[in-house]
């Protein structure tokens, strides 16, 4: 069972978690992204790339459920603006077996990173700048080649 | 063709979507990249640093020097950051 | 920060998460282990050493924050009955990095597995077996060697 | 010498604890799983499969050749399952 949601609301991590536990695995495993409150950020803004970004969460997804035997793949994006210490991110796995549903959790941020069309612009009091991609998000999406 | 652009590509354009006939001899993504410069001075800016630009096709990512072909939405945006 | 608990309540996963979220990490992984209901299982039940089972968590824990940069860890492990779809153990780790945080909550369960004084009796019916252990818990516990 | 007993190896003792005093003879775990093995056939049933079982001493850890020196908790169990 996949789920994928880019939304401008809240993520509900009890929800999100309550689901992928229904789903009858042995474990869950699971990733969540938070806004940094270091460097004097005062808020992020997301930007996505409306039906595209969705169609690459939804081939993450099932590119998970193929490399490893899952039960359930959750991965929710947050976007707009949002402020520090609220979730960004959400991924999550089940699985029978707690190897797949950490491996499968790992990829599935390490890929997002990488491979879906995001942007993040920081406030930092009056003014704003563009986050840089990283080139160790490169290599951590390498990994899983 | 519609063109969409997101982040600072988009603010540097001063709008996220527009729809644009590209003359005949801009056949990939580098080719347009350069013939979006000559349209204004914030389409010049945001087509400074073709390296510093990504690109998708029909909502698929492609290589700068992809062919457009028969293209009905060309994305231009900065390298993804999201996570 | 560090949180070790074993307790025959059940395990709260919104309050566990919050707090390890609170700490102002850029990410926070998790894994639970859950009550799996297939192979008829209808009850388990976990014993364990009192005594010695906190002291070998928190050693664990610790051996974590000494491995990785991390801004939290919790471990949480119930004991007594419990039923299928209800979950045996917690462990999250919060990093102001992904991979710090993706590794060492790995790390806590794999070594936990083979580490902690626990023992799992599965009640089948009007029948109980206890649970061996699997050379393939060892082979992952080494990966961390 | 407190002996303490988990999973299965309790119930076939038929206990979790006893305090017991073993002979000069019995120097390490080893030794130790031969001796209870002598008390009572729950223990002999307890003990009957040496290479099944692991030890604590004082709450650590310890492999079956482990001297026993001035141990005051000494448990003995079946490889751990938890997680």
């Amino acid at each position: 069972m996949i789920r994928v949601s880019v939304d401008s609301a809240p993520i509900e991590l009890s929800v999100e978690v309550a689901a992928l536990e229904e789903r009858g695995a042995g474990g869950v495993a699971t990733f969540t992204g938070l806004v940094r409150g270091d460097d004097g950020v005062t808020a992020l803004e997301l930007e996505h790339y409306p039906g595209m970004t969705e169609a690459v969460l939804i081939d993450l997804a099932e590119a998970a459920t193929s490399r490893w035997e899952l039960l359930g793949v959750t991965i929710v994006h947050r976007v707009g603006i949002m402020t520090p210490g609220e979730r960004i991110v959400f991924v999550g796995a089940a699985a029978h077996h707690r190897r797949e549903a950490l491996d499968a959790c790992a990829y599935l941020i390490d890929r997002l990173k990488t491979d879906a069309p995001f942007w993040k612009r920081e406030q930092i009091g009056e003014g704003a700048r563009w986050v840089e991609a990283r080139a160790s998000d490169g290599d951590a999406a390498g990994r899983w080649l | 063709m519609d063109l969409l652009y997101f982040a600072w590509v988009r603010e540097r354009i001063g709008t996220g979507q527009e729809r644009l006939d590209p003359p005949e001899a801009v056949v990939n993504i580098a080719d347009l990249i350069g013939w979006l410069a000559t349209l204004s001075p914030g389409h010049a800016e945001a087509m400074r640093e073709p390296e510093r630009l990504r690109a998708a096709i029909d909502q698929r990512f492609v290589p700068l020097d992809a062919p457009l072909g028969n293209a009905r939405e060309v994305a231009l945006f900065p390298p993804v950051t999201g996570g």
